[in-house]
């Protein structure tokens, strides 16, 4: 079997292990837009925020220091203690529903009725707005962020594929550990949403609103579940590309990478962010690896963006989405 | 309170579609041309050209085109920064290859260009719309930034992977390169200004404009009755390109003097300038210079009260400016989902009905 | 006087003394699906200059299905359309309308963005040709053309008399105004053919009456040939010359108003729906 | 156009003076109507070109000298250039009310005997049309509106348009003959016919020569100096007297622009676009201008609410009329440059000090608002700006006044249409003293005229600078006035009207062989003045039993000034005392009701309402004080009341076209009222027979119950018991 060859599989597989973080992005997105027919732009600046808040929590530092020591020119900067990670990750799920039940309060009742474009501007409007608290509250420098998953190469894998094919696939603990947590997720939310009261009343307001609120359910509690559940996504997808690459702001832009991930799974299906968080994973590695080489490297930035572009004239609904029937 | 509009009457149809139909309007206008052009040049120094004036005037070229697009056409693009870039090297380009040709045709060239590659783009919106399409601008913004890092040939295989703007003048006055007199920048970007402002009146107060707005509000009657989706669309895809590829242009020559793809030009400039369009008001010419002089305006602002007046340090005030800058965006949108233009629109109803209510 | 609606002959004269000329629109065989629903079956009827011909039916007979065939919108999977005398080959929408076809919409479909004027004026978009350069200008060709049409409409407004709401926002009005300002968006369009989907759904009984005197004047004045759909029988039979009755997407009748009263099927055929 | 050329008669006629215009005006705007979105406007050389043409088409259709022309439509240029085509073709013009029904029009038609017909639109014709049948001697209808008129029969009935163009084709042929006719026009050929809206019986028809109107229109012209460059709108009935003089007379003499509202219900906002230089109206218009005034005002915003009325109270005491005014001849003088200057920096000034007044009321404003929180209105009075304590004295009231132009006066003026009249009028019945002052006092320079149809309008009028409410001002230049002892008043002058037509007796006891003509008004010349002062009817300036003057006209008016009564008629000659019926204004009390929420289904249950009723009263009562004051009419004073459940209406014939009470009609339909009045009741059961505007008739019945009011002085009427 060619060098190549294999070579071309491990990077597969390395894309497939990415793509696995991406959909956990694109889930975000999927969740608010299929309950609120919002495009939550923010979905990414959650994640980086959440992140923010672990890290914070888990090193017992002071929220905003940096602005408490510039008006009174003190010198805080942590608490004595650590807060254990199991425990912060809790804290911080909390903060994400508090969150949630802000940005239902205070933007999202101000905003019904409002034309889509409208309320994707207001998310863009809160993502800014959570970059700069974010900073301001916990400081702008890149954190490592530990909660004691495994890291580094798995040996098992690399030695198995070597005895077997003469080639050891390098592929990182993280990743297998990211692709578990992103199934458990899913099958959590699936089993949430078809069985639990909740998940029905979500499927319900996704499928008509008017319809939803004539039987009584209460949109407002509808909304705050889902970005609360969007936030906890958020998180745990922060947690990921955080141990992964450190949390800074680079990571809300990784987030975009959501965004031609939906377009091909379409923006209202779960399984479409998954196999399209898949599709691009392996598919920017690929091109990286195959043609990259020749046109100067780093077409990650682009690829996913054009692949999906493409991809869209042909089927403007994305893989998943319903079709788009015209009347007059 | 002011208005006095008694025997202010039309008896033309010319008179009727004018743009300022009120006479009060009218002069207002004449007066901001004369302080524009006569006055402020005259009392503008270095810090006010390069912290006010000439982003102003710039962004809201950019603006303009955005708001002809989104505003009008109704079509979504998040690949402003981009189209400013290829604005930017195409003048660039221009201005290395044919030095002896006055800038001010490499500005329009630039302009066309850009315009071209905006079609090209734009195609896809025949098939996608909404937000479909918005994301779909988005790989033009990743790719051009993309294209320029990595293709030398763009910025003249320079070390530092920079453009750096020649020194070029028109009537023999310096516009471009890092000597230039802060009046003359001010000038060429006002005359800029005003010649496309103009044009993009023209173009939304006729029946182009209408095609546009056709699409924008119902774009299966609009067809139906006779508009031609792809011509409309692409039309505006055109022009708004032209119109930001111009401001890039003139944002990398006069403003900046040296620019570098992914900085200067990133998804955060898009995203600005689709904020001015927000604020200032959607499908509004006069929304899109409100906008543009708020968001240059804020951030000044906010150095100065923060950064000068309180002596916070300045990566705070940084994040600070974030905040706010989201802050008001969605406080915008909520009080006011039409931006500044429709203040403007009520306190002048208001104002011409006083002291009457209504 | 006695007509007939024997289809050799190629003129005719309606009971008020109006001769009404040949053939304009000829449907022949026309027969649409969506995907296993048959919406409307093999279906054929002309349409005459300067004649008022009505398309009527219970609801979901297929009659805006007709006439999203006429306009173009809908492509039939069986049969022609004859306009003017030749096969229509098929084409998008616009070009339909470029053709001199303007229409209304049942529910209405006026750009709210857009003052009652800039409404109307669009239905002049294909008589004016200043390009995109000359409109940038201005000055000259653009705003000549601009003025010539706006005059056009002007008399458009006049005579549908929503000359107080000239310059409000389409949004704000009321429905039966709305429908009315449609009405001239499509008249100032000076079609060949005038397609009206519904005028008068849902107005009052004056409102109605307004209607059928713009519908009859237009006819009378501009000799607008005018096709329209209608499910109410009442007001239909006054204003027709000729008409069409459809049901369960097939033809069930079509002739005067007299002779389609006194057909059976027609009759069964709104007992059946007598509520409406 | 001074006296020796007209006196030389060149422009002896209408036709001539519009040769004149079009010789010296002729690009100046002469017509302007609103139609298709905007002013479409004739200048004077093409306004006589479409004359002309018309003339010839008539011509062409045989139109004879002498004949009569009746021209039935609204205020539109075409019908005045109809009326001015008959006169080049020696015809006579009859301009006749559009809103009149067939049986008045059959009759003015039938009486004038006219050959030709000018209708306005469908409406009118379809009216002739059924005249036709009884009246034969109508040959040929000339419509200008062509909308629904296609299938009608066209064997008599005419296009305008197309009239004017076989006029164009057969210039060549008859070319000649129009000269001639024109030519043969004199000083004392007729002119125009205007038919008197008859306040009681028959219309009269008022035969009017070249002379009166060249003559009324030059003096009054002069008195104002009106020039070229005034603006009026033409909106009151073409068939008045008024409006011909207006828009005919005077324009024709001083060459400036007659606008033409698009129709009657954008009156209103056409009048604010054109904004007239010369105004006219009658005192009911400003009435009811004034009443939404203030009922706008009351849901306006508490600032301007306050500012409002601060600054309208300051105006009122004379400021108004000492700095308000515009000065005459603003539209012909030109300014010095020094004069600009000094404008400008009062008007600097103004401005300054009225953004100053604003920023500190609202301060104020904002801490009432704290103290009284939703009452911040009752508690909160607008204030001067700080800055006016540094001027006193007239400097101190000069810019107080410019600072309210600023904030109110302007934009009031502004918004109402009145920003640029320079002379408005008003005339026909007393104005309210408030209403009058309220105008004045923003720096509308409104004065009031006595005249009528015979006059050719003009009898007295106010010279700029002494105008008071309660006269009607001295006699028009070259008028000259008698009174009778009996307080009649009897007037010659070059106005005076030639002939009733068809009606020698009438003209005889109107006009004596030396030309003076009895107005029928009964008034005396103020002393310290020598402005005229008008009581009431002669005729119906009647004895009381005891012997003393009854003069209802006075009362009425007086109770006719309180915004919520919209008219009253006042009983008693012959008897022993007065009483009166009282209609109350609809849309004053139904805003107090809506206020006060006080709920009412209809018309007559509010009219009957207890609370109405009382405050009727009130203003009852007030004015028997006011009216006892004057000996003379001391026995005037009313002592009891009703409040009718209908208001008086024109459709049914209780009121002229011109909105002129007929008293004898209401006293004929309302007997069993009257009756109960005297009988002392306290209340009566009436049913009233109604027309609708659609023509069909219907009728209402109602109890209402009878009033009695305080009177003041020494007399025993049943009012005591």
């Amino acid at each position: 079997m060619p060098e190549q060859l294999l070579f071309a599989m491990e990077v597969t597989l390395n894309g497939l292990m990415a793509g696995v973080l991406y959909a956990l992005v694109a889930l975000g997105f999927v969740l608010i837009f299929k309950a609120s027919g919002i495009f939550n732009y923010a979905q990414g600046v959650m994640a980086l925020f959440a992140a923010l808040t672990l890290v914070g929590i888990q090193q017992g530092q002071v929220p905003f220091a940096h602005l408490i020591n510039a008006i009174f020119g003190t010198e805080v900067h942590h608490f004595p203690w650590q807060v254990p990670s199991l425990i912060a990750i809790v804290l911080a799920a909390a903060v994400m529903v508090l969150f949630a039940y802000l940005v239902e309060k205070y933007i999202l009742q101000h905003l019904i009725g409002q034309p889509d474009i409208i309320l994707f501007m207001a998310t863009i409007g809160l993502a800014y707005f959570m970059e700069g608290f974010g900073d301001i509250m916990w400081g702008s420098d890149i954190k490592k962020l530990d909660v004691g998953l495994p890291q580094g190469m798995n040996m098992a894998i690399d030695e198995a594929t070597y005895n077997w094919l003469g080639y050891g696939f390098f592929i990182d603990n993280l990743d297998i550990v990211a692709t578990i947590v992103a199934a458990v997720l899913v099958t959590c939310l699936v089993i949430f949403s078809q069985y639990t009261k909740q998940g029905r009343a979500l499927r319900a307001v996704a499928d008509d609103h008017s319809a939803a609120l004539s039987v009584g359910i209460s949109l407002r509690f509808i909304w705050v579940l889902v970005w609360s559940i969007a936030g906890f996504v958020a998180l745990v997808a922060g947690i990921m590309w955080g141990a992964k690459s450190g949390v800074q702001f680079s990571l809300s832009l990784i987030a975009l990478k959501a965004l031609p991930v939906l377009m091909l799974g379409g923006f209202t299906s779960i399984p479409g962010a998954i196999i399209g968080g898949l599709i691009i994973g392996v598919g920017e590695q690929l091109f990286e690896f195959a043609i990259g080489p020749m046109i100067g490297g780093a077409t990650q930035n682009w690829f996913a963006y054009v692949l999906a572009l493409i991809f869209l004239i042909f089927r403007p609904q994305g893989l998943f989405g319903e079709k788009i029937i015209e009347r007059v | 309170m002011f208005y006095r509009e008694a025997g202010d009457f039309k008896t033309s149809y010319r008179d009727d579609n004018q743009t300022f139909p009120i006479r009060l309007d009218r002069m207002g206008y004449y007066i901001l041309m004369f302080v524009a052009f006569l006055v402020v040049p005259f009392f503008i120094n270095d810090y006010w050209v390069n912290a006010v004036f000439v982003p102003f005037l710039i962004y809201a070229i950019a603006a303009l085109g955005l708001n002809i697009l989104t505003g009008y056409a109704g079509q979504v693009s998040l690949g402003t920064g981009g189209f400013m870039a290829v604005g930017a090297y195409a003048c660039y380009k221009l201005m290395t290859g044919f030095p002896e040709v006055s800038i001010v045709i490499h500005i329009l060239l630039a302009g066309g260009i850009t315009a071209v590659v905006g079609v090209a783009f734009g195609l896809p919106s025949l098939r996608i719309k909404g937000f479909y399409l918005a994301v779909a601008t988005l790989a033009a913004q990743f790719f051009l930034v993309w294209l320029f890092n990595k293709v030398p040939w763009f910025y003249n295989y320079s070390a530092s992977g920079q453009i750096t703007a020649p020194e070029r003048s028109v009537f023999g006055v310096m516009v471009t390169g890092p000597n230039t007199e802060a009046w003359a920048k001010y000038m060429i970007c006002l005359v800029f200004v005003v010649a496309l402002a103009w044009v993009a009146r023209n173009l939304t107060r006729g029946m182009m404009g209408r095609k546009w707005m056709g699409i924008r509000d119902m774009d299966i009657a609009a067809e139906i009755i006779g508009v031609n989706p792809l011509m409309a669309k692409m039309s505006a895809f055109a022009v708004s390109s032209f119109f930001v590829g111009i401001a890039g242009a003139l944002f990398f020559s006069v403003y900046l003097g040296a620019a570098e793809a992914s900085e200067a030009f990133g998804i955060n400039k898009s995203f600005l300038i689709l904020f001015m369009v927000i604020i200032g008001g959607l499908g509004s010419i006069f929304g899109s210079f409100a906008g543009a002089a708020f968001m240059v305006l804020m951030p000044v602002f906010l150095k100065n009260v923060l950064v000068g007046g309180l002596g916070w340090p300045t990566d705070l005030a940084a994040h600070f400016e974030f905040m706010i800058v989201g802050g008001l965006i969605v406080l915008f949108l909520i009080v006011e989902p039409h931006g500044l233009a429709q203040l403007w629109r009520l306190t002048k109803e208001k104002l011409r009905l006083w002291p009457f209510p209504h | 006087m006695t007509m007939t609606t024997d289809m050799s002959a190629d003129s005719y004269v309606t009971a008020d003394g109006r001769t009404i000329g040949g053939v304009v629109m000829d449907l022949k065989n026309i027969t649409l699906r969506f995907g296993g629903v048959v919406a409307i079956k093999d279906i054929s009827f002309d349409i005459r200059e300067g004649e008022i011909r009505a398309i009527i039916g219970p609801n979901g007979a297929g009659k805006s299905s007709m006439l999203n065939v006429i306009s173009g919108f809908y492509k039939p999977q069986e049969g022609e359309v004859w306009f003017r005398g030749s096969k229509r080959p098929p084409m998008r929408p616009y070009q339909v309308a470029r053709q001199g076809l303007a229409r209304t919409f049942q529910n209405i479909a006026l750009f709210d963005g857009m003052s009652v004027l800039d409404n109307i004026m669009t239905g002049r978009l294909n008589h004016m040709k200043a390009n995109i350069f000359q409109q940038a200008i201005w000055k000259g060709k653009a705003e000549r053309e601009e003025i010539a049409n706006r005059e056009i409409c002007e008399k458009v407004i006049d005579f549908l008399e929503i000359q107080h709401i000239r310059k409000t926002p389409v949004g704000r009005l009321p429905y039966g105004l709305k429908k009315r300002v449609e009405l001239a968006r499509a008249l100032a369009a000076q079609p060949s053919l005038l397609l009206l989907d519904e005028p008068m759904a849902g107005m009052n009984v004056e409102e109605k009456e307004d209607m059928s005197r713009f519908i009859l004047d237009m006819n009378d004045e501009f000799g607008t040939t005018i096709a329209l759909i209608e499910h109410d029988m009442g007001v239909v039979m006054d204003l027709s010359d000729r008409v069409v009755v459809m049901d369960y997407g097939k033809k069930i009748g079509d002739g005067t108003p007299d002779e389609v009263r006194n057909n059976q099927d027609v009759i069964d055929a709104y007992l059946g729906v007598a509520h409406d | 156009m001074s006296q020796e050329l007209v006196a030389q008669g060149e422009f002896a006629s209408v036709p001539a003076l519009l040769a004149r215009n079009v010789k010296e005006y002729g690009d100046r705007p002469a017509y302007r109507e609103k139609e298709f979105g905007i002013w479409q406007s004739w200048t004077w050389a093409e306004a006589a070109k479409e004359i002309e043409n018309l003339a010839l088409g008539m011509l062409a259709l045989g139109i004879d000298r002498g004949d009569y022309v009746a021209i039935i439509g609204r205020n539109r240029p075409a019908h005045y250039w109809a009326m001015v085509a008959a006169q080049k073709v020696g015809a006579v013009p009859v301009p006749l009310y559009q809103d009149a029904v067939v049986e008045e029009m059959e009759f003015v038609l039938d009486h004038c005997g006219a050959r030709f017909v000018i209708c306005g639109d469908q409406e009118q014709v379809d009216k002739v049309i059924e005249v036709q049948e009884k009246v034969k001697h109508i040959e040929h209808v000339i419509y200008y509106d062509k909308r629904g008129l296609r299938k009608y029969d066209h064997s008599h009935l005419h296009w305008y348009k197309e009239i004017q163009d076989e006029g164009a084709a057969a210039r060549s042929r008859l070319e000649g003959e129009l000269a001639a006719r024109e030519a043969e026009l004199h000083y004392d050929s007729t002119c125009v016919m205007l038919y008197t809206s008859g306040t009681t019986g028959r219309p009269k028809g008022v035969v009017l020569s070249n002379r009166n109107i060249v003559e009324s229109s030059k003096n009054t012209a002069e008195f104002d100096n009106l020039g070229v460059n005034e603006d009026i709108l033409a909106y009151l009935p073409m068939a008045w007297v008024g409006d011909f003089i207006f828009s005919v007379g005077q324009a024709m003499w001083c060459g400036f622009c007659v606008n033409c509202p698009e129709s009657p219900e954008t009156m209103m906002t056409d009048l604010r676009e054109i904004g007239p230089t010369y105004y006219f109206a009658p005192p009911r218009v400003f009435e009811t201008q004034l009443t939404n005034v203030m009922i706008r005002m009351e849901d306006s915003g508490d600032l301007k609410y306050a500012l409002f009325h601060h600054f309208m109270e300051f105006a009122k005491h004379g400021a108004g009329e000492k700095f308000g005014m515009p000065r005459r001849k603003i539209t012909t003088q030109k300014r010095t440059f020094e004069q600009k200057i000094r404008h400008g920096f009062r008007y600097a000034m103004g401005i300054g000090f009225a953004a100053e007044t604003i920023i500190e009321n609202t301060i104020r404003l904002g801490f009432a608002k704290l103290r009284h929180g939703k009452k911040a209105r009752e508690h909160f009075k607008a204030r001067d700006p700080l800055g006016l304590k540094l001027y006193s004295g007239k400097a101190h009231e000069y810019f107080k006044y410019r600072c309210g132009d600023v904030l109110v006066y302007g934009p009031l003026k502004d918004t109402l249409g009145f920003g640029r009249i320079r002379v408005g009028y008003t005339a026909g019945e007393a104005i309210g003293p408030e209403i009058f002052e309220f105008y004045r006092s923003m720096g509308i320079n409104l004065k009031q005229l006595y005249g009528q149809t015979e006059a050719t309008v003009f009898i007295t009028l106010q010279p700029d600078g002494e105008v008071r409410n309660d006269t009607v001002g001295v006699p028009a230049p070259g008028v000259e006035i008698r009174l009778e002892e009996n307080g009649e008043i009897f007037y010659r002058s070059p106005g005076t009207f030639v002939e009733y037509y068809n009606n020698p007796e009438s003209t005889a006891d109107t006009k004596d062989p030396e030309g003076w003509v009895a107005t029928g008004d009964a008034g005396f010349f103020d002393k310290e003045n020598g402005h005229l002062r008008i009581i009431d009817r002669a005729k119906d300036v009647g004895k009381m039993a005891d012997g003393r003057l009854f003069a209802p006209k006075y009362v009425e008016n007086k109770l006719k000034f309180y915004p919520d009564i919209l008219e009253a008629v006042v009983f008693g000659n012959d008897r022993d005392m007065c009483t009166a019926f009282i209609n109350i204004d609809l849309t004053a009390v139904g805003n107090w009701a809506e206020r006060n929420n006080v709920a009412y289904a209809s018309y007559q249950e509010l009219a009957g309402h207890p609370q109405v009723l009382a405050s009727i009263q009130e203003h009852v009562e007030a004015v028997n004080k006011s009216v006892a004051e004057d000996e003379m009419l001391s026995g005037c004073q009313v002592h009891r009341f009703l409040v009718l459940h209908k208001e008086l209406d024109a459709d049914d014939g209780e009121m002229t076209r011109t909105r002129k009470v007929r008293r004898k009609i209401v006293e004929e339909r309302y007997a069993p009222l009257i009756e109960a009045l005297y009988s002392g009741k306290s209340e009566q059961f009436i049913e009233t027979e109604v027309t609708y505007e659609d023509g069909r008739k219907g009728s209402i019945k109602a109890t209402l119950d009878i009033r009695d009011a305080a009177v003041v002085g020494n007399e025993q009427g049943m009012a005591a018991e």
